[in-house]
């Protein structure tokens, strides 16, 4: 009888931090944790009692990583709430927004973090020793994200300028034609990004994911839409955001604090890039679906290592899709709609970059927060990412345990994982009240 | 026409020697990269500048043979440490010197007392040397020092050469230790061991604001006129060209009216708090 | 300056927190590959596979102890460090999560989990000073990238770094914005934070809300009578307060003392 | 030259500008009226009012055709003659460079009679002393100042009490006192660049009745000040050090710096250092500091003066009095920002009456 143990004290180069224990037992896996070890920090029972305007700056707390995400979810469920709707041009300021968060943070994924692992560096820094152009150019790229977020929200990580409603003030027109100049540059630089990240060599491999995202009617949705599931080939199912908790159930499982997402009832769907490609593809921009096709990606793909070509094609479509907005963009005659709190149950989802980000909020009589519940990405991901795993191991069983170890943290990273949000949530199921 | 170079903007110096004078307390002589050390007058500071880390209100102990200023850093902060830790041939910024001396003049055929805390001997230092170079020109020459601890005591050469030259030298510390067989106390307790006639009689007064205050009040109580008795005070100062602000001191500014400033002057105003 | 023969080593160290801070010094496009040409980025797990051994010249800790494990961690990162440096709001006050000082962090667990009986954690979020002596805070939720990148530089050149402690104010005026409680009648907290965004919200009409904390002398007394005045209730000013920095000693007193002072009203 | 009239100031804001001059004047932003670069008049806050009280500054309209119907707004011109931050010197290797930040060509239209008086006070104090400041003469130099003569005095103005307006006497290039019905502006020329300029617009002489008019805006407006500060023996009532009425606006105080930020002749600086990551330039900034930090006063670690009330007794008692005796004239001009922009409302007016 052989043991085997395959451990990854501290995952690097994935947001926040985590582990991952394989046991293996006579060529078969025993027991597989993707551990997160980030200490929990209990946004959802801090927020019972706040104003109903606070969840969007407070929740943004929960991951420095993307922190738009976080507030364009929480400010669209209070809306819901209260019976608010945030439309026309402050809508638009809002996507702009959030794809500068999708440039800054699949750019930071990419370049910085993923890479590396297709070209043998164990970090960007390490990448630029070597290529100082490539990572300048991801840094630039990056930059450009980074700057669309100051421009609106003042500061890339937790952007003041979001409210519930929409904005403290909306920037004039002055504001952002920097911005646009740079953003122009950026295309290119996303453009190139998609045929540099085409090149690499990727492993054969493709699962039967099930996937999760937001499907909206004129958009590859970011900001809204409803919920569509389904393998990218065959037919969809979807429901609407506020059937969210209907649909999608979280277990914490007993032996870590990880968890595993039941969608309808199975386990392990993904959400993500390469859920919202295979989804709606077709909805991307002209110049990003033109990019994707001469990357050689089919309308959907199915291949975790292809992901990061999958975040380069988004890149040029939030870069693509930003600009088309700036040039269009006329300061909106208010900043924000007035939302007036009042007794009820709002729910909002939107597509942060690593997937479907889910909140719910019930408010009470005076307006404040009795509950609330957030379903982050990697959490929904974590029982996808520990089966992917399974079917990397399950055949290699035999190789040396640090190699081993090398593999997975690359089919974690796949998946740029971002343990500091999952941490945070482990259920949001049980406490009602 | 108004026109040179801005008043914030030093010339470059360079170290030509350095001299530790105790584990935390260094001096440097400093030239000019380009032409000569301007004059200057005892008691002057100037402000010198640590590339990168900051710029500080040094006083001038002295002119080296070769001409350069000789000035004494203890290093109790960021700029200070900085500028102790320089070695021969590095570059420093040095502007200045600026500031109202000790009146020498004023001093001219007095019994003198020269009375320091700690490091206010450095700015003293120059004002020594010249009683003693025209030692005729002055009455008794006191010097009494007061100092923390016996190893803190700056320039002990210095002390037993000017005994040496006919000065009366007198050395107190705080906290002895071991090797320490002389007096124990505050430096007023040595306005006993002097000889003076309070009337006839200057003094010049450096260290800590509470050291001065007492010694000042001591000699006054003695009988020495207050506008016979000369402090040089210390305030946060960022330009010593009178136009930061920060160290003001009532209607004064110390980089320009003072450091030097006599104490029938300075006594109301040190008597308010916060000033 | 100190010399040494070899580059500096930094780390980058991460506690209860949102990953924001270490990402602020991601986000330093322009300067990151020139800071990485001074320094050996030698431990940084975000953005590095290849963690080099101890000890550190600089390590900058990101976040809150909150766990029994992280208790040992950081002595053990004070152990490896000739210099710590704390960025952000969860290292230098307990962030955000500190809030469970004020509850019951039993409740706090089972309302978010499950089974509570799994989570190991510590009644309260404490920052790293209370736990181990730290050489410099830098402050903000997140802190900015300006002043972080100060912090390195001041470092490498041996200077106090330049992170005054005075009001938001200061950068407001410097930044050209009007006041907004002046002029608007908005609340703001700007004259009891400390500087360092560069009066952001404030440019943005919006009131400061002290992601910064507390700064060197605030009259919060003051500005709670003003901001009632300008219509804020009690339980909105106890709310700013205890936000972002709810156990930082003068905002925790500010909170406490609009609740005394508010008693009686409503 | 003699007065004239303009009916409008379309031409003069194109004459300046043909100049080569950044032509900077009172528009409407984010609900205050501040100083903007314009490209045309229209930008300007015609039919705009203000209503400013201590720690309450409130927009209004019903100003009708009227131009310049509002008081002092938060920024003055240290904005522009002493710039909130600014590079000294580079340093690397051995050497040492001045950073020559060029002085750009600003025209400010707009402003007052009090501002005028804070301008020469600054010069005073960069120009008039043993060390004068090239730099600042540099801008001093490229600004063109045109004054409007106050017709409408805010609620906190006490320009009267300082002797330093309502109207502008000297220290300008151009004065225009706004008239109305028929709308029009008289121009009095201060210099001859002023004179150059007046010389290219279509104008007409004013007649005994602009003149009368003009000076009746002036006169109007001198018994309308909000505000009032005996200045009798202000040294004196000043030199009360321990008086009780330090603890009690200290208690008030925040200690914000607000009222110096935006004090037209506060001056005080503070000088940080900066070093380049990639080639170890090391540099001084020099940038707008306040007597209400502590970092301003520190000693030994400490500062001298740690207390609120100790810092707000610094600053009135600069402002009024040691100014005086540092500068020959008083630090305060009268313009009334420092109590409508204290975000608590403190009013340095009360604060005078109320010493012994
Ligand atoms: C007119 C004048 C003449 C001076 N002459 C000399 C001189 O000849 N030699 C000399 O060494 N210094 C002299 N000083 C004092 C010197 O300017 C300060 O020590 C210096 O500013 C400290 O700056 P730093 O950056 O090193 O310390 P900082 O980083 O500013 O301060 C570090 C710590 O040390 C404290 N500190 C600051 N100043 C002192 C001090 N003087 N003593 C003890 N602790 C302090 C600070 O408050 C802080 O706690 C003089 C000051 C003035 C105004
Ligand atoms: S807006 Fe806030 S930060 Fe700015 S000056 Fe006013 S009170 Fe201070
Ligand atoms: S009042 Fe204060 S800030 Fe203003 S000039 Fe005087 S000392 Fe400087
Ligand atoms: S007087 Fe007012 S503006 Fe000035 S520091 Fe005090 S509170 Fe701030």
């Amino acid at each position: 009888m052989t043991h085997k143990t395959v451990r990854i004290g501290a995952l690097t180069r994935v947001e926040g931090e985590g582990a991952l224990v394989v046991h293996a037992r006579d060529g078969r896996i025993i027991g597989l944790e993707l551990r997160i070890y980030e200490p929990p920090r209990f946004f959802e029972a801090m927020l019972r009692g706040r104003a109903h305007n606070e969840p969007p700056d407070i929740t943004a707390r929960i991951c420095g990583v993307c922190p738009v995400a976080y507030q364009m979810s929480a400010c669209q469920a209070i809306e819901a709430a209260c019976g608010a709707e945030v439309t026309g041009p402050l809508r638009d300021l809002r996507l702009l927004l959030y794809y500068g968060e999708w440039i800054e943070s699949h750019a930071l994924h990419v370049y910085l973090l993923h890479a590396p692992d297709f070209l043998g560096y164990d970090s960007g820094v390490a990448m630029a020793a070597d290529r100082r152009d490539l990572v300048e150019r991801g840094l630039e790229l990056k930059k450009a994200g980074n700057e669309l977020i100051t421009a609106i929200g003042g500061r890339p990580i937790h952007p003041v300028n979001v409210k519930v409603g929409g904005f403290y003030r909306a920037p004039a027109r002055r504001e952002l034609t920097a911005v646009a100049e740079r953003l122009r540059r950026a295309r290119d630089h996303a453009l190139a990004t998609v045929a540099w990240v085409a090149g690499f060599d990727f492993p054969d491999v493709e699962h039967d994911y099930r996937f999760l995202a937001l499907r909206h009617p004129g958009e590859y949705a970011i900001l809204s839409g409803t919920v569509v599931t389904g393998d990218g080939y065959g037919p969809v199912s979807g429901f609407e955001v506020a059937r969210w908790p209907d649909h999608v159930v979280e277990e914490q499982v007993p032996h870590s604090t990880a968890l595993h997402a039941r969608l309808d009832g199975a386990t392990g769907y993904l959400t993500g890039p390469l859920a919202r490609y295979g989804l709606n593809s077709a909805r991307l921009s002209p110049l990003a679906r033109e990019a994707a096709t001469a990357a050689g990606l089919g309308p959907v793909c199915r291949n975790p290592y292809r992901g990061i070509v999958v975040r380069a094609v988004e890149i040029v479509h939030a870069c693509d899709e930003a600009l088309r907005l700036l040039d269009g963009y006329a300061e909106p005659e208010r900043p924000c709609v007035p939302v007036v709190p009042r007794p009820g149950v709002g729910h909002g989802a939107s597509e942060a970059p690593r997937g479907t980000l889910y909140h719910r909020y019930r408010l009470d009589d005076g307006g404040l927060v009795a509950e609330a519940d957030i379903v982050p990405p990697t959490a929904q991901n974590q029982a996808r990412i520990e089966a992917d795993l399974r079917d990397l191991l399950a055949p290699r069983l035999t190789l040396p345990e640090d190699e081993l170890a090398g593999l997975c943290e690359k089919a974690i990273r796949n998946h740029d994982p971002c343990i500091s949000c999952s941490a945070h949530f482990l259920d949001f199921r049980v406490h009602r009240g | 026409m108004i026109g040179g170079p801005h008043p914030m903007t030093p010339a470059p110096y360079r170290v030509r020697s350095r001299r530790p004078d105790r584990v935390d307390t260094a001096t440097l002589t400093l030239e000019p990269l380009r032409g000569d050390c301007p004059p200057f007058h005892p008691g002057q500071f100037t402000m010198l500048y640590a590339p990168g880390v900051g710029e500080i209100a040094v006083s001038i102990s002295g002119r080296a043979p070769s001409g350069g200023y000789t000035q004494t850093i203890r290093a109790v902060g960021a700029v200070s440490a900085a500028l102790c830790g320089k070695r021969p041939g590095d570059v420093v910024g040095v502007r200045g010197p600026y500031g109202q001396g000790w009146g020498l003049r004023e001093a001219a055929g007095l019994d003198v007392v020269v009375a320091a805390g700690g490091l206010g001997l450095a700015p003293l230092r120059p004002v020594v040397r010249a009683l003693l170079r025209d030692r005729l020109g002055y009455g008794r020459i006191s010097v009494i020092v007061g100092s923390r601890a016996p190893a803190m005591l700056v320039y002990p050469g210095d002390l037993a050469c000017w005994a040496r030259q006919g000065a009366d030298v007198g050395v107190i510390v705080d906290h002895p230790d071991h090797t320490w067989c002389g007096q124990v106390g505050l430096v007023t307790r040595l306005i006993d061991r002097i000889v003076f006639e309070p009337r006839r009689t200057y003094a010049f007064v450096c260290g800590p604001e509470a050291m001065m205050r007492e010694t000042a009040a001591e000699l006054v109580r003695r009988g020495v006129a207050p506008a016979r008795v000369e402090l040089s005070l210390e305030r946060n100062m960022k330009c010593a060209v009178a136009r930061c602000g920060h160290c003001q001191f009532g209607p004064l500014f110390v980089c320009e009216d003072g450091p030097v400033l006599r104490y029938d002057r300075a006594a109301p105003m040190l008597a308010v708090p916060e000033l | 300056m100190p010399v040494v023969d070899r580059a500096p080593r930094l780390a980058v160290w991460k506690f209860a927190s949102c990953d924001g801070c270490q990402l602020t010094f991601l986000d330093c496009e322009d300067e990151l590959l020139s800071v990485a040409a001074r320094v050996e980025i030698a431990y940084f797990l975000e953005a590095s596979s290849a963690p080099g051994p101890g000890p550190y010249d600089l390590s900058l800790v990101e976040g809150s102890i909150t766990t029994p494990e992280d208790l040992e961690r950081i002595r053990h990162v004070r152990r490896v460090s000739k210099r710590l440096v704390t960025i952000g709001a969860c290292a230098t006050a307990g962030g955000i999560q500190a809030l469970r000082d004020f509850a019951d962090v039993r409740e706090f667990a089972a309302v978010v989990y499950a089974r509570p009986d799994y989570i190991a954690t510590l009644d309260r979020s404490t920052p790293i000073a209370a736990h181990v002596p730290v050489d410099f805070e830098l402050r903000g939720c997140p802190p900015d990238r300006r002043q972080l990148l100060e912090v390195i530089s001041a470092f490498l050149a041996g200077r106090r770094p330049v992170v005054p402690a005075h009001s938001v104010c200061v950068e407001c005026k410097a930044r050209g914005n009007a006041c907004v409680m002046v002029a608007h009648g908005t609340p703001c907290l700007g004259p009891v934070t400390q500087a360092g965004c560069g009066a952001l919200c404030p440019a943005f009409n919006r009131g400061c809300y002290g992601c910064f904390g507390p700064m060197e002398s605030p009259n919060h007394a003051s500005l709670n009578h003003w901001m009632r005045d300008l219509g804020m209730s009690t339980p909105e000013l106890v709310r700013i307060y205890r936000t972002y920095h709810a156990t930082a000693e003068p905002f925790r007193r500010a909170a406490e003392e609009a609740e005394e002072s508010g008693e009686g009203e409503e | 030259m003699d007065a004239i009239v303009i009916e409008s100031l379309d031409p003069l804001v194109a004459e300046l500008r043909s100049r080569g001059y950044a032509v900077v004047g009172p528009v409407v932003r984010e609900r205050v009226i501040r100083f903007e670069e314009i490209a045309s008049a229209d930008r300007l806050a015609r039919g705009w009012t203000d209503v400013q009280e201590p720690g309450r500054y409130r927009l209004a309209e019903g100003a009708g055709e009227m131009v310049f119907s509002f008081a002092a707004s938060p920024d003055s011109a240290k904005r522009y003659t002493q710039p909130p931050r600014q590079t000294l010197f580079r340093m690397r290797g051995e050497q040492i460079e001045e950073a020559e930040e060029e002085a750009p060509r600003v025209a400010l239209l707009g402003v007052r009679a009090c501002d005028l008086a804070a301008i020469a006070v600054q010069d005073r104090v960069f120009l008039g002393g043993r060390h004068p400041d090239p730099a600042y003469l540099r801008r001093r130099q490229s600004l063109l100042l045109v004054a409007v003569n106050c017709a409408v005095p805010g609620g906190t103005c006490f320009c009267v009490s300082m002797h330093t307006g309502p109207r502008a006497t000297t220290g300008f290039d151009l004065a225009l006192t706004e008239l109305a019905a028929p709308h029009r502006f008289v121009v009095e020329t201060g210099s001859e660049r002023g004179e150059r300029i007046v010389a290219e617009l279509p104008h007409r002489p004013a007649s005994a009745e602009d003149l009368a008019a003009s000076a009746e805006v002036s006169r109007d407006a001198a018994e309308h000040m909000g505000r009032h500060v005996e200045t009798e023996g202000i040294q004196e009532r000043l030199s009360a050090h321990d008086s009780p009425r330090w603890a009690q606006v200290g208690a008030r105080c925040l200690t914000c710096t607000n009222c110096t930020m935006v004090c037209p002749t506060c001056f005080c600086t503070t000088v940080e250092d900066a070093t380049s990551f990639t080639d170890g330039t090391a540099e001084r900034i020099e940038r707008w500091d306040s007597c209400f930090t502590l970092d301003f006063s520190e000693v030994n670690g400490a500062p001298v003066r740690g207390s609120n009330a100790g810092r707000y007794r610094q600053w009135l008692t600069h402002k009024f009095s040691t100014w005086i005796d540092q500068f020959g004239m008083s630090g305060c001009v009268g313009c009334g920002r420092c109590i409508t922009w204290c975000p608590v409302g403190i009013d340095v007016t009360e604060e005078l009456a109320n010493l012994p």
